[in-house]
């Protein structure tokens, strides 16, 4: 009896002890948060300029064109005016008229972890206008300003649904101040939708490096910026899922990194 | 004696070397005595002193941090801006608080100056007084005496010079007798009060003030998350306290539940108001050591603030041996003759189900609340009795015992009545006559009141039968549900055919299983179902995922499924199932073949019914029996509920799940020994040995006792009575010779204990099946892994690899077995609580039973099954998950709920729709759920949320016609959003609602959480689609944030309120006054089914929602031989 | 020390010479300095020879050198010593011979009573606080884990002790002639050394006396006659309820009543009457000559002599 | 060879006295004999020479003219004492030091112990239970060993030995004694304390203790044997069995204390009653280790005589 009873102090210590580590890094963890997060935040790493890079490339869809989905707005009459009778498709999934995919969210995923980057100071706008958000598609630093205004003479309710970070929702009514609001945490991509309008949808990434693009109405995009090095780039589709590519940049190197989507 | 040739020895010889040596060895072990006494048995000393250091280290190395942080704060704007209010208050009060303080001074100097001369004059007041009162007896004498002595005296006049009042320096002369003496002296003290109180006025916002200003440093720190917001002032404290320290035994004495407990003489941080980790406390090495271990504070400390240690102590919850502290083993009570060892670190929470036993689910023992479900969903309960888990069959035959009493009673009372009738008949005289006639009628009465009660019992049998479940499927339908050829294949290891069921496999060899599948064939109802049309697969695929089986159910297999752990996974059922039965299932799965007589002990037969006249019809509403007329099981006894489909969605889902196979049914080997009642005739014995019939429905099996012991109280069963069998002596060397060791390799390995048996039978062998095989992998590597860290709970069961999953329920289980204790405590200590608690304690064990939890929330922390599931994860999947029901019980009337659990389609015509959100895929199944669950339901979600029973609703102010004008217009306005989202019943609008009907708002809703709901949904359900800041605060109101209709200028009230008196007056004719108004907008058909929805729906509780199949249907096929009715 | 005073005392304290001024005081303080550094000087030196002082022979009454007188007065005249007589068989001071297992006996009895009193003041013969208080002793109170200690191995010790002298004492024969009640005694007295030990193993209530208990009266439960299991027993209508058993235990099962009996014959029953059946035993000893060796051999020869030659009883 | 086992019961502080008791009790005896040896050869030496008889110093130990007789007691005594008392108080302290008193469970009636022990002292007669009634070995046992103790006195007719260790002027007497004392006591303790483990079964030092060890046991008498099937045919022919031995015993023990002229002689200074006293005494005794055969393997008999009152 008494041996295994030894046998397990030192076994009850171990187990103590790696609980006691972990609980350690928590703790100090813990302490010095209101240090590096709030107050003190680390300087930007220097990027030299004559050296950097860019990535441009082409988000192009194979398959059958899917038709566009007109977007029943009669719940709203101000939405239905503000289309003019045209109405409007949802732009999740559309493609362009030369077979690209607009609003595809291409970002550095993977490499750009070593650089640090001031917030900039100059505000993403997120526009609501015809009961549709403008862009469809936003990219923010953590911590960026995003600027939502409304140009409707109807009430909206913006309402962004994030995994990680804290979800919101807040109802702006005709004429009603903008907006503002920061995302703490890295996250690809929040869905925002409208509390009012269901059909009203944006997507916003939040990158902890600005080395992001949308692709437009011809499909391209353009990363600019990009110090030499080793990159995961990868492109985001709301309704055609992700990819990703690796790719090497050198100094003053202009890639091409074109992404293919199927239906 | 010099004659002596020799010296004598045993005179001459000394014995002084050998005294000298006793005498140094008794110092000697006199010393180590004390150094025993006070060193070697008092280890705590050590760690008391170690703390001491340490902690100070710690403390003294936090100040100048804490230090710093407070500087930041107290430079911050919003902290000096307090501090220069305080100043300016200071200096603002400053001149009168000085004259009112100089008032007093003067006061106080004048005071002295009377009470100096007062003084003596009482004295000599008093002695003079009593003199007189002793010297005579005469009273008249006496008056002389004050006339003559004491009253001259007390007229005397002095003359004092006294401060004035008027300021320092100035003094006046006043003459006075006693008298006058004391009215000044108490015209000085009031005035002196009243400057006192008037000061104390004048400094309260100072102190106020500054008290703000604490707050603020402690708040700030807090909200930092720095050392739990102590201030460098009471981290000082700390250390004082440290400066202080006796080193003693630390002990927590409560005699009321003989509790001593000295853990804290070496565990001294465990109450310290920081948060200690071991590294805090680390040796001055750096490093940490098993007193920096020892040291560490409670690791839950709101448990302990429930659980205030000077009562619970820490041994009654922890175990070990509180009063020891001679050596560490020793206070840990981990020696041979201590019964309560030290709970594993895994199983810590086993000491909570001592005084918790009567709840379900625990908020701060998440393992022992994980081991309490499986205890019930694994279905040990169906061999294991374990007080408070099911019931019912229990409480069926008190029912039964008790109509059998008074029926007896009812007879005796009958003859009684004939005998008194008899007796006053043939009595002599009518006094007495009457006296008989009466008694007859007294008991006659007394009959009355018995068949009341055996009515009543009738009703609470058929609702105990309605709650009894049993684990497993209904073996009678085995001939219409399943192709016999699985049979076997499942019987033979139910784990190869499908990994993650919570069937347990049986040691059967191959004749067993042939004998028991041909015995359970046999046994079967030999009943004919209608033949179905086949149904769209795709359509079905598409309704299984979108209405809610997934809660429960799973499809596919290792990394690929998907789907809650409650019910079976559905990946292979086309192997097994036939597509008739699974129609009637999934339409309605609590309909049964036939029904079974608990009186008569068989299923009822159409005969039965013929013999009376009557169609073999039974349901809930049906449940009597024509024999006897007692009450009928009626239901099947799942927990599955009827999702109120139609017959074609039923169709369409069966479909898909036929084509659910990862074999076809036909390559399993043919078995046509399966009707060979000579292959059966074994089998009877074997399912009876095996007990089956615990989980299982098996004709002819229905009132088999449990097969296992009871488990109540096996956690206090002395150790030396568990059966390890062969594995004694190891079990002693390796160290799990305990209760531990024996419920882990019970349950890792049932059969463990009859390892190396070579004489035992096979009855004689334990019955007890695998459950967890994924673990089987030898006993020693059960073991190690066993030992390690608990698993965390974040592994389930949908992991590929089993043995993890397996390896948490074993640790639950296990940490369940070891709680399930006498209790140490007095039974006063046991939270049975007498409020409303107590209905969130019954209430969890209906939720756990139904797994409500598979698609509510009941808090945030708790994740459902269907919010997982990747169909939900969009936007759009999230606006289509269940309600969260957080806040339920505040949310609304209970009498409502009440009928909507009874009824969740709210109707009796229109069942296939949902009947708050019909526009939700996901549907509120019907769970028939008996009255008396539902009254547990109803009251647990009151509790959860605080709530009064019984609901009495507050009174509402009607709307004037000014405001219902304004109400109506703001409801239909362009800034106002309420009707784009909420249902109006019109079915064009409602495609695309996302609320429910303000129609239900005023029996279904509580105004005051309606106010709070539309103030600020997401306060409440965080990521609602109700959109938040609709109001805005201006003054004391709350004013609608969008543009307001012209008819609101001028109006004082309050918005939200307005708002919601509105909709608690909502009835139909308004909706379709509201539709109107809104012109074109909401495309009013007029005249639209807007009676679908009935204002107050009339629901009948005792049968639930008649599912529209039963005979209303047209479309149902109805075979001539089927059992439809 | 009176002596010396009274010497010192006749000298008294001079009265000062007043008013002859300032020298002559110096030189009479002086003088009286001296005075007392003498007597302290002398009393200092018959603090050295202790035996002198009254205080010492007002307690040992008898004077401490090496006569054959003061040595036999030094025995004879102690009321703990004077059991002995005051002068022994030569040989009898010899371990090989006597194994001192008597004396040691009587030495563990006198711990076994020190320790015991000492626990007394901690135990409370009841149930449930009987157990808490053992606890209690082990771990708070001040030598109190020491005290048990002693006290049970004591009492092992002394069983062991007293089995060992028992067994001396048959194999020097001296239960012989005029010993023989002595013997008889000692044999008293080794049962009640059993009793004593047995009694006391029941007080933690724990399950060791517990079970030893419930075994060991259980034996008597067999008694013939008075045990309700004995030969003839059920004959004579003896229950569980009214046997010997009961009566050892106070009930029908080892509980409450039985621990408070046990305590009661452990601390004072036992005690007082092994002391009485002591006193008898060394007073015998004495009284029959001492103690019986080691005496000269015998012969077979002289068997038939009425009365042996040698070492006749005394006093 | 389970050697965890073996060092579990022998470390057992309540067992540590037995231990003891296995060292000291061979030691005293070792200690006597050396003395008696001594003292025998002294008396060889004197009986052969009548003459020397009369003037030597009748003592082995040595002793010399002029030496004197009689010592005082202070200080040549009360020393000894004295650091008699001091090693003891030695002994004890570190004993009382190093070992802890046990301290088992709180007492609990529904948790049987398994093996319950008597107290060490008394495991002779717990060991006893195995052969006879519990009636014999809890009571009339323990009294006849009482009486029997304090009947030596009167029953020894040997003048001889009387204050001195000797073995050839009292074979019997210490013959009889150490026959009782290692035999049936000492031993009997050390079986109860070392041999028998759970449920009371015999275990060789260093078997496992298992309490679920099943052996084979059966409960046959002297008369199933025989095929005596009737309770009155298994009363006769046990009471005859019985006779039968006492007869045997009897002569076999007259036998003994008859065998020399000194023996004889001895036994003429008996009364009859002292004669029937030794004769009852020393049967009895010798019952025990013939029943503890007899009930041991090979031949596993329980009782020999059976009646309806009593069985032995």
């Amino acid at each position: 009896m008494t041996k295994h009873k030894l046998f397990w102090l030192p076994m009850a210590l171990v187990l103590a002890a790696m609980v006691g580590c972990s609980g350690n890094k928590e703790a100090t963890s813990e302490q010095p948060a209101p240090a590096t997060s709030a107050t003190a935040e680390a300087p930007p790493t220097p990027i030299d300029p004559s050296t950097v890079g860019e990535i441009t490339g082409k988000i192009s869809f194979q398959g059958e064109k899917p038709k566009p989905k007109p977007i029943m707005m009669d719940q709203d009459p101000v939405c239905v005016r503000a289309h003019q009778g045209k109405g409007a498709s949802f732009e999740d999934g559309e493609v362009n008229a030369n077979g690209t995919l607009p609003n595809a969210f291409v970002y550095v995923k993977a490499g750009a972890e070593k650089y640090t980057f001031a917030t900039p100071t100059e505000q993403a706008v997120l526009d609501q206008k015809g009961c549709m958000y403008i862009p469809h598609v936003l990219g923010v630093l953590v911590g960026q300003d995003v600027h939502i205004v409304s140009s409707d003479p109807t009430t909206h309710n913006i309402h962004p649904m994030p995994k990680d970070n804290r979800e919101w929702n807040e109802s702006q009514a005709p004429g009603a101040p903008p907006i503002d609001k920061t995302f703490a945490r890295e996250e690809i991509m929040i869905p925002v939708k409208c509390n009012q309008h269901n059909w009203m949808r944006a997507y916003i990434g939040v990158m902890k490096n600005p080395f992001f693009a949308v692709s437009g109405s011809d499909g391209s995009f353009t990363i600019k910026g990009l110090p030499p090095g080793d990159y995961t780039i990868g492109a985001w589709t709301a309704t055609f899922g992700e990819q990703e590519q690796k790719v090497t940049v050198g100094p003053k190197e202009k890639k091409t990194v074109d992404f293919a989507f199927k239906s | 004696m010099p004659e002596t040739p020799e010296k004598d020895p045993v005179i001459s010889q000394s014995l002084a070397g050998y005294l000298f040596i006793a005498a140094v060895l008794l110092l000697l072990s006199l010393a180590w005595a004390l150094w025993q006494e006070f060193f070697g048995i008092r280890p705590w000393k050590d760690y008391e002193r170690e703390f001491v250091s340490r902690y100070s280290i710690y403390l003294h190395k936090q100040i100048p941090l804490q230090e710093k942080a407070e500087k930041e704060i107290e430079n911050s704007p919003a902290y000096l801006t307090l501090q220069r209010e305080y100043q300016d208050l200071e200096k603002s009060i400053l001149p009168k608080r000085e004259s009112l303080e100089s008032e007093t001074a003067l006061i106080d100097v004048r005071m002295a100056g009377v009470l100096d001369r007062l003084t003596d004059v009482r004295s000599q007041v008093a002695a003079r007084g009593y003199t007189i009162e002793h010297a005579t007896a005469d009273s008249t004498k006496k008056q002389a005496l004050v006339e003559g002595d004491l009253r001259p005296f007390q007229a005397t006049k002095y003359t004092l010079t006294l401060q004035s009042l008027e300021g320092p320096g100035k003094f006046d002369s006043v003459t006075l007798d006693s008298k006058g003496l004391e009215e000044e002296l108490a015209r000085l003290q009031t005035m002196k009060a009243q400057l006192q109180a008037r000061e104390g006025d004048l400094l309260r916002p100072l102190s106020e003030k500054q008290k703000k200003i604490d707050d603020y440093l402690h708040t700030q720190l807090f909200v930092q998350n720095r050392l739990n917001g102590l201030s460098v002032d009471q981290l000082r404290g700390l250390i004082a306290k440290m400066q202080i320290f006796t080193i003693e035994i630390k002990q927590i004495n409560n005699p009321d539940a003989v509790i001593v407990d000295r853990c804290e003489s070496c565990h001294v941080g465990i109450r310290e108001p920081l948060k200690l980790a071991p590294a805090d406390l680390e040796t001055s090495s750096g490093k940490p050591d098993v007193m920096s271990q020892a040291f560490v504070s409670h690791p839950d400390m709101e448990l302990l603030r429930i659980h205030d240690p000077a009562k619970f102590g820490c041994s009654p919850c922890h175990n070990g041996n509180g009063m020891q502290v001679d050596s560490v083993t020793q206070g840990h009570g981990e020696y041979e003759h201590w019964l309560w060892p030290l709970y594993h670190k895994g199983n810590m929470e086993a000491g909570c189900q001592q005084c918790h036993a009567s709840d379900m689910v625990l908020d701060h023992a998440p393992v022992l609340s994980r081991g309490k479900e499986l205890f019930q969903w694994r279905g040990c309960v169906g061999c294991h009795r374990f007080q408070g888990y099911d019931p019912e069959p229990e409480d069926l035959a008190a029912i039964q015992q008790q109509v059998q009493q008074l029926e007896q009673d009812r007879e005796n009372d009958q003859h009684g009545v004939e005998r008194a009738n008899h007796l006053g008949d043939i009595a002599t005289d009518n006094e007495s006559a009457r006296r008989y006639y009466l008694q007859a009628n007294e008991l006659r009465v007394a009959i009355s009141k018995i068949d009341q009660q055996i009515d009543l019992l009738d009703n609470r049998s058929a609702d105990v039968m309605r709650d009894m479940k049993k684990v497993a499927p209904d073996l009678k339908e085995v001939r219409v549900k399943i192709h016999p050829e699985w049979l076997p294949v499942w019987l033979t290891n139910p784990h190869a055919w499908r990994p993650t069921t919570k069937m347990p496999r049986f040691r059967l060899d191959e004749d067993d299983v042939k004998q028991i599948s041909a015995f359970i064939w046999q046994n079967g109802l030999d009943v004919k179902l209608p033949a179905q049309p086949m149904g769209d697969p795709k359509r079905g695929e598409e309704s299984f995922k979108s209405r809610g089986c997934m809660a429960c159910h799973s499809i596919g297999e290792g990394a690929a499924q998907e789907g809650g752990w409650f019910a079976a996974n559905l990946s292979r059922v086309g192997e097994k199932d036939n597509y008739d039965y699974l129609v009637r299932w999934i339409h309605n799965p609590r309909e049964r073949s036939a029904p079974y007589c608990p009186y008569e002990k068989r299923d009822l037969n159409p005969a039965d019914y013929e013999k009376h006249g009557l169609p073999f019809v039974f349901d809930l509403d049906h449940n009597r029996c024509p024999n006897d007329g007692h009450v009928l099981e009626v239901e099947q006894m799942t927990v599955m509920p009827n999702l109120r489909l139609s017959w074609q969605e039923a169709r369409d889902i069966a479909a898909y799940l036929e084509t659910l196979k990862k074999e076809e049914p036909s390559s399993f080997a043919k078995v046509p020994w399966i009707n060979d009642p000579k292959v059966a005739a074994g089998g009877r014995k074997a399912v009876g040995f095996y007990g089956c019939a615990g989980c299982h429905e098996i004709a002819g099996l229905e009132t088999e006792g449990r097969i296992g012991t009871e488990l109540t109280k096996e956690g206090s069963k002395p150790f030396e009575q568990l059966d390890f069998g062969l594995h004694v002596a190891e079990a002693r060397d390796s160290g799990w010779y305990n209760h531990k060791g024996f419920f882990e390799h019970k349950l890792t390995r049932p059969e463990v204990f009859d390892d190396g048996y070579v004489t035992k039978t096979e009855d004689e062998r334990t019955r007890m099946p695998d459950f967890f095989e994924s673990m089987h992998d030898g006993t020693a590597q059960a073991v190690s892994v066993l030992n390690s860290e608990p698993v965390p709970e974040s592994k389930k069961w949908s992991e590929s690899d089993l043995s993890g999953a397996d390896q948490e329920q074993i640790n639950a289980l296990t940490t369940f077995l070891l709680g399930a204790v006498s209790s140490k405590y007095p039974e006063r200590y046991f939270y049975l609580p007498p409020d409303q608690r107590r209905d969130i304690q019954e209430g969890w064990w209906i939720v756990k039973k139904y797994n409500c939890m598979g698609c509510h929330q009941f808090t945030l922390d708790q994740e459902s099954v269907v919010m997982n599931l990747p169909q939900f994860q969009t936007p759009e999947g999230k606006g289509q998950l269940p309600p969260r029901l957080v806040t339920e019980g505040a949310r609304v009337n209970p009498e409502w709920l009440a009928k909507f659990l009874a009824n969740p389609s709210l109707s009796d015509t229109d069942t296939d729709r949902d009947g708050v959100r019909s526009y939700l895929k996901i549907r509120m199944p019907t769970f028939f759920f008996s009255p008396v669950e539902i009254r547990k339901l109803v009251r647990f979600f009151q509790a959860l949320s605080e709530q009064p029973m019984p609901y009495i609703p507050r009174k509402l102010e009607p709307l004037s016609t000014a405001e219902l004008t304004m109400a109506r217009a703001l409801f239909t306005s362009q800034g106002a959003p309420c009707l784009k989202c909420h249902a109006i019943g019109l079915a064009e609008h409602d495609k695309n609602a996302t609320a429910p009907n303000f129609l239900m708002a005023p029996d279904r809703l509580k105004a005051d959480w309606v106010r709070h709901w539309i103030l600020d949904p997401s306060m409440i359900d965080p990521g609602t689609n109700m959109p938040s800041n609709l109001f805005r605060h201006e003054g004391s109101r709350w004013v609608f944030a969008g543009p307001t209709p012209p008819s609101f200028k001028g109006y004082n009230g309050d918005h939200a309120g307005l708002l919601v008196r509105y909709m608690f007056e909502i009835n139909s004719a308004e909706q379709q006054r509201l539709i109107q108004m809104t012109g074109g907008n909401l495309k009013p058909k007029l005249g639209a089914s807007t009676t679908r929805l009935e204002s107050s729906p009339k629901v009948r509780i005792a049968g639930g929602p008649r599912p529209s199949g039963r005979g209303r249907e047209t479309l149902a096929p109805r075979g001539p031989a089927g059992p439809s009715r | 020390m009176a002596d010396q005073k009274s010497d010192n005392g006749g000298k008294g304290a001079p009265v000062p010479p007043g008013g002859k001024g300032p020298g002559v005081f110096a030189k009479w303080l002086k003088e009286q300095i001296q005075n007392l550094k003498g007597r302290v000087k002398e009393e200092g030196e018959s603090l050295k020879r202790p035996e002198k002082t009254q205080l010492f022979k007002s307690m040992f009454r008898v004077k401490h050198d090496d006569s054959d007188r003061s040595r036999a007065l030094g025995v004879l005249s102690n009321v703990f010593f004077h059991l002995h007589p005051a002068k022994i068989n030569r040989d009898a001071v010899r371990y090989r011979f006597t194994w001192g297992m008597g004396g040691i006996t009587f030495y563990l009895f006198l711990v076994l009573t020190l320790t015991g009193v000492l626990l007394m003041y901690y135990y409370h013969p009841t149930k449930g606080q009987a157990y808490q208080d053992i606890i209690y002793l082990m771990s708070d109170v001040p030598f109190g884990k020491l005290l048990r200690n002693m006290h049970r191995w004591a009492a092992h010790l002394m069983v062991i002790t007293v089995w060992l002298h028992m067994f001396r004492v048959f194999l020097t024969g001296s239960y012989k002639k005029p010993r023989e009640f002595n013997w008889c005694v000692g044999v008293v007295l080794l049962v009640l050394t059993l009793l004593l030990s047995f009694t006391g193993y029941l007080l933690p209530d724990d399950q060791l006396g517990f079970w030893a208990v419930t075994v060991g009266t259980t034996m008597a439960q067999n008694t013939p006659l008075l045990g309700s299991l004995g030969p003839l027993g059920r004959q004579l209508h003896i229950t569980p309820y009214n046997d010997v058993r009961f009566a050892l235990l106070g009930g029908s099962i080892v509980d409450a009543n039985a621990l408070l009996r046990a305590y009661i014959w452990h601390c004072i029953a036992i005690p007082i009457i092994a002391s009485v059946f002591m006193g008898v035993h060394f007073w015998r000893v004495r009284k029959d000559g001492g103690i019986s060796g080691p005496a000269p051999v015998m012969l077979a020869s002289d068997m038939d002599k009425p009365v042996p030659p040698y070492n006749p009883p005394k006093m | 060879m389970d050697w965890h086992q073996l060092w579990e019961i022998v470390s057992t502080p309540d067992n540590v006295p037995i231990v003891a008791l296995l060292f000291l009790v061979p030691f005293f005896a070792w200690l006597a004999w050396q003395q008696a040896r001594a003292n025998d050869q002294l008396i060889a030496q004197l009986e052969a020479d009548p003459k020397l008889a009369k003037t030597a110093h009748r003592k082995a130990f040595p002793w010399k003219p002029g030496w004197p007789k009689e010592i005082q007691t202070w200080p040549y005594l009360m020393r000894v004492e004295f650091l008699a008392a001091i090693i003891v108080t030695v002994i004890l302290i570190v004993w009382s030091i190093t070992l802890n008193a046990p301290l088992e469970e709180p007492a609990n009636p529904n948790l049987t112990m398994n093996p319950a022990k008597a107290p060490w002292y008394f495991l002779g007669l717990q060991e006893m239970l195995v052969y006879f009634d519990p009636w014999m070995a809890g009571v009339v046992f323990p009294t006849l060993i009482i009486v029997g103790l304090m009947a030596i006195p009167y029953i020894d007719t040997n003048p001889l030995g009387a204050g001195y260790y000797t073995i050839n002027q009292r074979k019997h007497a210490i013959g009889a004694f150490c026959f009782g004392f290692f035999v049936l006591w000492i031993t009997m303790i050390f079986i109860g304390t070392f041999i028998r483990g759970p449920s009371w079964m015999w275990f060789w030092p260093g078997q496992t203790w298992d309490p679920t060890r099943q052996i084979y046991e059966t409960n046959r008498d002297l008369p199933d044997i025989f095929g005596i099937t009737s309770m009155n045919g298994k009363m006769i022919f046990g009471a005859f069995a019985m006779a039968l031995y006492f007869a045997v015993a009897g002569a076999f023990i007259h036998w003994l204390m008859t065998r020399t002229e000194f023996n004889r002689k001895i036994q003429k200074r008996m009364s009859l009653i002292q004669y029937l006293t030794v004769q009852f005494f020393l049967t009895t005794m010798l019952l025990l280790p013939i029943k503890f055969i007899i009930r041991r393997p090979p031949f596993r008999i329980k009782y020999i005589w059976i009646t309806p009152w009593f069985n032995i």
